[in-house]
């Protein structure tokens, strides 16, 4: 069971724990990946996340079918946020179960390395003193 | 010919709005096309790499283009 | 922070989720073990848990301890289960939050193996057969 | 010296009590306390391992046992 979802509102957690609980799973990894509130020294105001919808959900799902090829996935959940975010608020979550934990842990961080490779989503920071799209530029 | 292209992100800061239209020779290719917007947009090159999307699929310079393809310009991605 | 907990009630994924939340944070990791409907071939009615509780809870902060020391652990939560379980009940909790990703999944793969080896805690399955120590025998 | 044993899981069911008096040479170490275990309980020796913890601590064959320690016997353990 793979689930897809780009949001413009917050987040939830437990909701994508308990998407991906099955009794033939012993293990769910989740990653949350949350607003920190600075970027090297410079304190983030906000962030402005923006998506090429159609393409970023085919693309997550594509990871989440990979996922399932590679390990036994019982269940994968990928939710991504668009809009304004604040220190704190979620970004991404994702949710993998699968019989032992070994492979929830891979089959979830490979979910989340390749996201930040592959799936058209960008974030502005916005800094007291300007803004600047994240990992634009060398 | 005159195709569509969408910018996101950075692309659309560079060109100045988020869709546009750019003319480009029949059968151009997807390298062709991105070197003629660094030529016409320099900041283009300026950035760690960008990609062409076509009908929401990544796809290689050597891809030809056609007048109604969806093509969208796709800098560096920060999600997560 | 650490927080540390035996508990003979259903747990809280949700709570432990938010309970690592911190805006210096932006990684979250989360470990969820549930209990499995099958071991081998054998269907699992139910599973009890035991814990010598003073030690168990002794050795999990010694966990959560030694993952603040080898990895930037922000937060961590370890949160177990005593008593009987069945097929789909959350049996252990662990969340850890830090600065990048990476170091969650790792300190948090830490901390759940580390469990499974050192903490005084153990669990009989219960067939419709018969029942087993689970672990105890070569 | 006579000193006070707890037992948890299988090694409960070895034992048949959770709670019991075991009579050890004063002076006598956690590894002699083992062997004498299993002399009494020979299904000790069918386990994968067991350890001894004092006062809420796992210990060496070579920690020296006092009349007044909590003695636990830790069979092999299987949280999470």
């Amino acid at each position: 069971m793979i689930e897809i979802q780009l949001l413009d509102r917050e987040l939830d957690p437990k909701y994508c724990t308990e998407c991906v609980y099955t009794p033939e799973a012993g293990g769910i990894a989740v990653f949350v990946g949350t607003v920190r509130n600075q970027t090297a020294d410079k304190r983030v105001l906000r962030l402005e996340f923006e998506a090429y919808e159609k393409m970023a959900l085919s693309e997550m799902r594509k990871i989440a079918e990979r996922a399932a090829e590679q390990w036994p996935v019982k269940r994968i959940v990928i939710h991504h946020r668009t809009g304004v975010l604040y220190a704190g608020d979620i970004a991404v979550i994702i949710a993998v179960s699968t019989p032992h934990r070994k492979a929830a842990f891979e089959a979830c961080a490979f979910a989340i390395d390749t996201l930040k490779e592959t799936v058209p989503i960008w974030k502005k920071e916005i800094f007291e003193d300007g803004e600047v799209w994240v990992a634009a530029h060398p | 010919m005159n195709i569509s292209i969408l910018a996101f992100g950075i692309a659309r800061d560079i060109v100045g709005q988020s869709e546009f239209d750019f003319e480009l020779v029949e059968g151009g290719t997807v390298g062709a096309l991105k070197e003629d917007l660094v030529d016409r947009y320099p900041d283009f090159a300026k950035l760690v790499s960008f990609a062409i999307a076509v009908n929401g699929t990544y796809v290689t310079d050597e891809h030809v283009l056609g007048v109604k393809d969806e093509v969208v310009i796709i800098p560096p991605v920060s999600g997560g």
